[in-house]
């Protein structure tokens, strides 16, 4: 038995599902924060209530962010928790590691800190969970040392993320983990020092299939997609009819477009009319494969529902080349941001901005046209602006 | 509850030393709270700290980054409109350094 | 002890070191993909070359311990390489077939839980709970282990018409994708936040605090240097708590969490999604959670039984209507479900056609 | 050639569609006012503005309605429409008529008014177009002491309005045109003595077909529908698919809810999924028929779109009885309006004030449950209000 | 002359005192209907009686002259009974088959416009124009006889894909169906309203003036007893200029009229739907406006052509997308098309799938 | 532009005889226009004008009919609480009459 009984929890311990319990009572070998994490856990359950502080400042020097701040409310009763701060350390694009590398990061981890991680935080960070602030920059100098960053927090430019991608995906349109890095370094200082009205969020996914949420969950959402024909293999469709797919019923009924057909032996597709869903590919992946023009699309706005309700990212720039060095993207994401950053009040994410503004002042801004692409459908009411410049035309 | 003790007079602090009452603030919690980080206080950190508590006395919020830069670059001249000219002055950062020793409440959330 | 010397504003390191070779050489060549078993699946290059995946779950929360561990699989089974998913699984990345299975009997013999390939239930989105978080309203890995425990067949072996994605979040700040899930829980106050009116003159932002509001419920009382809530128009955000530490939302006994269904993430076949209210209420109950885990299920079969292949939840209760969607769980409709917020003009019935 | 040259109207002359400026020139016969009026609009075409101030407040004494006020804002150049009032009558129930019934109205309208009418306006009353001031009070005796009364204006319960209905069409689950004289006659105090917020309109149409488009323009839509079968006629399908009828492309794949199913012989529906939605019905009058357990569907809001854009009208009763005395419809009616007349601001419509307070203080007022078929889909957002009520359960 | 006396609150007449006799006797009776030609159609009770509609245009603006003319009519072949549908044509209700064929031929020398039946064009629903209200932009029976002319073959004769109903309106009041038709005309402006401030204190609710503004673009000026207009905010709507006449909107050189498209009302196979915009402005001109009817034939033909059979305007541009449909009218796409009022949220595309 | 004379002097007034200015009103004003008409103020009548005055100077708009009445039923009884009992005083309806002799603004739109 740990330090503190945990009737409670210890109930987590049993069923098949891997339990973080578990993993909490494993780090007590390693640091009594662990401990006393546990008990004031326990203490939760039991009174069904957090005993939280607000977060706090901490950080390292130079850098305004990457550290979140963590200080109970009852210190005096779990004292290995009174500081519990979490360091945010910047994954590898696609979440790829080596036992090696991990074992560092654990070895150091275990040396200042209570030997708990998150594989991974929602944005994508390793987040090491609990230490004080006096260890943070030894915590910092080690890593950094050895190549690891922090990852980012606060008013900033939040750790891009992506998926799997080229890495591990046929599907992947664009070199999502590659750009992830780009981009990630073009960001530095805007990550680690503050300067933004809100948080900002990039995530990058190879096809519409999204595996990183990002049109959900980043305030800059970029997919992969392709401008040119479906490549079939007919050979294939026939062995997935053969091995007894109902080709009919799973695939081209579910077309959102009806731009299949197939008549029993070949699949044909109308390109022109299609959308790019991916249910055909995603469903039949052997026969069927996104095209070889291929680029993103860019939306913007997705963000969690304070102040006024979820937003999902919205289409800005419904194609762009996606290949290295990234100069046109690059441009355009600097010019979405510096709009941003020059109009929005503060705690305002992009897409709460754009509610307010329109689109018309960030296309502007971005220098993006205005095409029927950005919407699903064009406004319904009578009501809308014209600008001197319009009547020039 | 932690204090700071400053010519005589203890202030309350919070855990990470921002002061719990913006209102008690004097220059003397600056310089206490500097010293403690073994920082000297130039004219130009109290640049800062001047307009901070200024912009914090009219608006009744901390000013965006990007609002004290930009004040900076107007009265200082275009290079020190920038972060890096902050994070110089203030190597722990504007909030954790500049805004508490403006006494300003402590920056919350967005995190 | 002397550290070593820092080094700032380097970034991660390139991904590009921690490939393992095959697909190093087949990056951005891959062909196609077969799933072997929920758990296990291959990537084709288009030269030919193989890469197998072995899926674990995690609990996300991660001891040094259990990484060493995986570690030691990994180095035993793939040359030290491993991934995670973007859904906190961990990723074995097999280069030599012939590993596979004693990769499978070890992971078996440790006790880890391999799946959550194909259409079925993978890991759950969840965010920081009673474990870090001030704003905690619930406990997100209690109710996630609860849950898990439950439905754990659907992640190891039975399959669904499609992927189900289940999220939690422990407050409405919703740090997962809780808003655009299957199936997720997110955790909500029910009574205005209380006021210490004494500091919150000395500790907060108050246009901030006002600003935060989205309903406007918040106004300055300028004169004992505070704010005053209009409890008729608080909706228990919490926002102005997150900006405003003696603003307090908690109130263990009014506090629970709400199940939301149908969002969707992905472009297949139909536009990305917003999850929408299925119970706007159940009280926290660990450590398991009972209630809120009988109602998850009862939607996950009610799913199962009724969708059809490649349906997701949303497509399938868009496709036989809300109305339908009530029924067949049981949920009793309440006037929580219907909006009175931003998307009220667009979710509100504008049509003589409907189910009884 | 009349008083006025009328170049451009005249051009309008021209062309197969029945022309509205033969109208004018017609009533020109009847009354001086009809020349200056075509003189007027002649210049409008030329010049591209109407020459009309803003409505005035005439009418007949005891009411506050049925007549609207309009002067020329050039009296100088047009004195024949220097006053050009209208007046609304109210039409009957499905605008039906006798010849006798017309004859009356144009002789009494030659005598005093322009000689111009519009049969009808969109509200639905009978309007006659332009008389003065003075005549107002004579018009009134004469229509009324026929039996015909003036229609409505300003803040008040408007005109209610029909499709046939029973009249005429084989798909009326409720009589729309008994109902819309009941209502009318019902609402008589507040039609004519304005004492509203604002307007109130309330349309009725018989089936989902909505040839009233009462769910698009009133403020309270009526709409008749059923609760059981659809009665299918077996044969008749057989006659459908003789004549050639694609009654699986037409019908069957149209089926908003995939509840039908055709098997070269028969129809099957499957009631339970089927949304009244009327296509199978209309499109296979001779086949198919609603049920016999009628009602109808309530929805509320619908209006233009000044201030905040045009709203449909949401449903707020899913089924409700419409059988004589219409007690249990009226009671609900009232006590809708009840709610809007003691709880809008001025110049708020019922739609614009449920947007502001939500639904619920609506239900519990008029004391109607919340069910699902009130909306398309619930809340997206996790923000929603409790009741002390709520708790309790 | 002595006045009758009058009497108040009486209401209309009983409905059922203008209803011929087949129609009393089979009130409620009907069994089902057949369209016989564009404008005439049958329909059968239950015990086999029948009652013929022979369906005539309207320009709804109606001298008693045509009303007496229509009245003989109507009492030549159908004993006197007649109706005006809810879209203003002229139903000859006609018991007596025999008299169909002699009505039908007298309505031809008399030039009438029969049709409108079926699906195909009926006739227009619009508003009151320059010819009676002080708040038009346009004139709305100038445009429909324009386009009536233009359309007449559908109305008479040509058959659509589903009926196709068209609406104008002279101001954004929409006193008709606009925001619900499937192809429709409202006119616009362009420009703030100008403000004679001297007036405004004299003779406005300045409170009212200020609510008024959709857009929180007009702010009291006390000092001056006057409004002022944030030009920047204003999108021309004349509403201040409704409720306080000392506003003008009217700018003959800058106005002109928008095409929206894809309403909808009944309930059939879609819900109800909102018309959407389709061109954002083109200039009044009268006494044709050539560009206005061809770009709404642009709008019918390319439906005409590509639309499924029972597919109104609205489902076909549903099904085939926005992008289409301005790619195969060929019309521009504008910032102006940009939601960025109250249904932005929802009309912006949230998803990576769509059509180049 | 049509005018109104009381007690020699002059007032501008609009075609349906609403006052251009309600600033100019004087009860004069009421007492001539409720001449015009035919109609003899009663106490009755002054209150009604009263109300709508104080209301429209109080708020610059015109209350109402639902705020007119429950005025009056508050202050003079609940039977005079109605429309019926306004179209009594007022046989050509509140705004046509009342509001006009009151010199407010003359109502616009919503006909
Ligand atoms: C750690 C993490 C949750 C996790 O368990 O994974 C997290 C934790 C917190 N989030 Fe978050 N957010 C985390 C990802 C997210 C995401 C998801 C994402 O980035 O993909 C979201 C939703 C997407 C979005 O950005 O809108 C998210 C939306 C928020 C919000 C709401 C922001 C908004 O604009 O609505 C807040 C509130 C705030 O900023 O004040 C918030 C605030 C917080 C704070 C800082 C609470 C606070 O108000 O102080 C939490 C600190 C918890 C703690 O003590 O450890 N967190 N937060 C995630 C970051 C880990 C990482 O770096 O990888
Ligand atoms: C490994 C991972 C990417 C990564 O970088 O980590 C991944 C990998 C694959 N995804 Fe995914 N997806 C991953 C997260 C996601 C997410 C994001 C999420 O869940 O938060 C989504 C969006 C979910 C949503 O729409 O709500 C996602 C939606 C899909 C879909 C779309 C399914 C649909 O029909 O809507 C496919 C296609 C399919 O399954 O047919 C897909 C298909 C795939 C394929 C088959 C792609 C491929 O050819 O390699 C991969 C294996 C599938 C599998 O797990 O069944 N992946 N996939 C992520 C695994 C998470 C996990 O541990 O389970
Ligand atoms: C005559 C008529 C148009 C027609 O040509 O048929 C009409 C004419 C006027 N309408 Fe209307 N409306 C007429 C039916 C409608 C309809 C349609 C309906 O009732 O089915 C609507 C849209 C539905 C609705 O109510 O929202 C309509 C929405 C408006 C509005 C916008 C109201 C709103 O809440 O958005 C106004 C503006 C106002 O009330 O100030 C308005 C105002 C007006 C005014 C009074 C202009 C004004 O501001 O003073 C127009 C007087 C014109 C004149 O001088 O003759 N009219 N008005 C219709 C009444 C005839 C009748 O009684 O049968
Ligand atoms: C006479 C009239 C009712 C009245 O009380 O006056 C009427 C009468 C009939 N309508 Fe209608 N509708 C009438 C206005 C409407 C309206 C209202 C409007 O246009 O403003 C609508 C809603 C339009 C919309 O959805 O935007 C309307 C939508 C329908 C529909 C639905 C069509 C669809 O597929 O969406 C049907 C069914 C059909 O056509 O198959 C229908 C069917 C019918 C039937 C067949 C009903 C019957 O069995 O008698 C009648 C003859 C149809 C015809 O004209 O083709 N009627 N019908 C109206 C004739 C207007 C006119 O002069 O053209
Ligand atoms: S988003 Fe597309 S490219 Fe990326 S992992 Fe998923 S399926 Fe592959
Ligand atoms: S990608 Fe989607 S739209 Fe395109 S053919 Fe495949 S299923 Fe159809
Ligand atoms: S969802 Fe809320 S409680 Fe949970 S980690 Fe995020 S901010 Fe904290
Ligand atoms: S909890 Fe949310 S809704 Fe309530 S007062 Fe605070 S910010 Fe406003
Ligand atoms: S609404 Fe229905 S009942 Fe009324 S006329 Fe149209 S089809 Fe017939
Ligand atoms: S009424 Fe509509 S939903 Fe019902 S069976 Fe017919 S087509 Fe299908
Ligand atoms: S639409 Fe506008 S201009 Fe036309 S009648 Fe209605 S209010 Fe007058
Ligand atoms: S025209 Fe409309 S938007 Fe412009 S100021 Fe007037 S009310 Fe506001």
């Amino acid at each position: 038995m740990g330090k503190y009984e945990t009737p409670m929890l210890d109930e987590l311990e049993k069923g098949p599902w891997p339990s973080f319990v578990t993993e909490l009572k494993k780090a007590t070998k390693v640091s009594p924060m662990a401990d006393d994490e546990l008990g004031q856990l326990e203490k939760s359950f039991q009174t069904k209530r957090g005993y939280w502080k607000h977060g706090g400042i901490v950080g390292v020097l130079g850098y305004g962010g990457g550290v979140i701040g963590r200080y109970s409310s009852i210190p005096d009763e779990f004292p290995g928790v009174a500081h519990f701060h979490t360091v945010r350390i910047n994954q590898t694009s696609g979440f790829f590691y080596t036992a090696e590398a991990l074992r560092m990061i654990c070895d150091i981890w275990d040396k200042y800190g209570s030997g708990l991680t998150n594989m991974h935080g929602s944005t994508g960070d390793l987040v090491l969970l609990g230490t004080t602030t006096e260890n943070l920059e030894a915590i910092f100098a080690e890593y950094s040392s050895r190549g690891w960053d922090l990852g980012s927090s606060g008013s900033a430019m939040r750790t891009p993320s992506c998926c799997v991608g080229m890495g591990r995906c046929e599907w992947a349109c664009i070199d999502t983990m590659d750009f992830t890095y780009h981009i990630t370094q073009h960001f530095q200082d805007e990550m680690h020092r503050p300067a933004y009205p809100y948080k900002f969020k990039i995530k990058t996914a190879g096809c519409a299939c999204d595996c990183v949420a990002a049109i959900a969950r980043a305030d800059l959402s970029i997919i992969g997609t392709w401008k040119d024909k479906i490549r079939i293999d007919q050979a294939e469709v026939k062995n997935y009819a053969d091995k007894g797919m109902d080709i009919q019923g799973e695939i081209i009924d579910l077309c959102p477009t009806e731009c299949m057909v197939y008549d029993g032996g070949e699949i044909k597709i109308n390109d022109v009319e299609c959308n790019r869903c991916m249910h055909c590919i995603a469903k039949m992946t052997k026969a069927l494969r996104p095209g070889l023009d291929k680029g993103a699309t860019i939306l913007v706005g997705a963000k969690a529902p304070i102040v006024v309700g979820s937003l999902l990212s919205w289409v800005l720039i419904p194609f762009i080349k996606m290949d290295p060095p990234y100069e046109e993207i690059t441009e355009k994401i600097e010019a979405i941001i510096e709009w941003w950053d020059d109009t929005a009040k503060p705690r305002e994410r992009i897409g709460e901005l754009i509610e307010v503004k329109g689109m018309r002042p960030l296309l502007e801004a971005a220098d993006i046209p205005p095409v029927p692409q950005q919407v699903k459908e064009p406004r319904k009411d009578p009501f809308f602006f014209w600008a001197e410049s319009d009547f020039d035309k | 509850m932690a204090t700071l003790d400053v010519e005589g007079k203890s202030y309350e602090v919070d855990e990470e030393g921002y002061l719990m009452d913006w209102q008690e603030w004097t220059e003397g919690v600056a310089g206490a709270m500097a010293k403690e980080d073994g920082l000297d206080l130039s004219a130009e950190h109290w640049n800062v700290i001047k307009f901070l508590r200024s912009y914090f006395e009219k608006y009744q919020i901390a000013p965006m980054i990007k609002i004290l830069t930009k004040e900076l670059a107007k009265e200082y001249g275009k290079e020190k409109g920038n972060t890096k000219y902050l994070y110089e002055l203030y190597p722990a950062g504007p909030a954790k350094q500049a805004c508490r020793y403006a006494g300003l409440p402590k920056p919350t959330g967005c995190v | 002890m002397a550290l070593p010397e820092r080094q700032t504003d380097i970034g991660p390191p390139k991904y590009d070191a921690y490939l393992p070779p095959v697909i190093k050489e087949n990056y951005g060549k891959w062909k196609y993909h077969e799933v072997l078993t929920p758990g296990t699946m291959v990537h084709v290059a288009e030269g030919g070359d193989k890469i197998y995946t072995v899926r674990a779950a995690s609990p996300r929360i991660l001891s040094t311990e259990s990484i060493r561990e995986i570690c030691d699989l990994s180095e035993k089974y793939c040359d030290g390489y491993l991934r995670f998913t973007t859904r906190n699984n961990i990723e074995f990345l097999v280069s030599d077939k012939g590993k596979i299975d004693p990769l499978l009997a070890e992971l078996k013999e440790r006790k880890y839980t391999v799946g959550g390939i194909g259409p079925r239930i993978s890991n759950v989105i969840h965010t920081q709970g009673w474990v870090h978080c001030h704003s905690a309203c619930t406990d997100a890995s209690g109710i996630v282990k609860a849950m898990m425990d439950e439905l754990y067949e659907y992640f190891t072996t039975k399959e669904l018409p499609n992927k189900v994605r289940l999220a939690v979040a422990c407050c409405v700040n919703m740090c997962g994708a809780v808003h655009c899930s299957d199936i997720a829980v997110v955790a909500v106050h029910r009574k205005a936040p209380t006021i210490d009116d004494a500091n919150v003159g000395k500790m907060c932002e108050i246009p901030t605090t006002v600003g935060s509001c989205p309903t406007s419920a918040i106004r300055p009382n300028p004169k004992d240097k505070t704010v005053v809530i209009n409890e008729e128009k608080c909706m228990y955000c919490g926002n102005c708590f997150t900006v405003c530490p003696p603003i307090d939302i908690h109130r263990p006994e009014d506090d629970g969490v709400a199940i939301v269904v149908g969002g969707k993430i992905s472009s297949l076949r139909t536009d990305p999604k917003f999850s929408k209210l299925a119970i706007p209420f159940l009280f926290n109950e660990p450590p398991r959670w009972p209630k809120v885990v009988d109602a998850i299920k009862n939607i996950l079969e009610t799913y199962a039984k009724h969708a059809r292949k490649h349906e997701r939840v949303g497509e399938w209760i868009e496709r036989i209507g809300w109305e339908s969607f009530f029924k067949l769980t049981g949920i009793e409709f309440t006037y929580q479900h219907i909006d009175d917020f931003t998307f009220m003009r667009d979710t509100l019935r504008t049509s003589a056609a409907f189910k009884f």
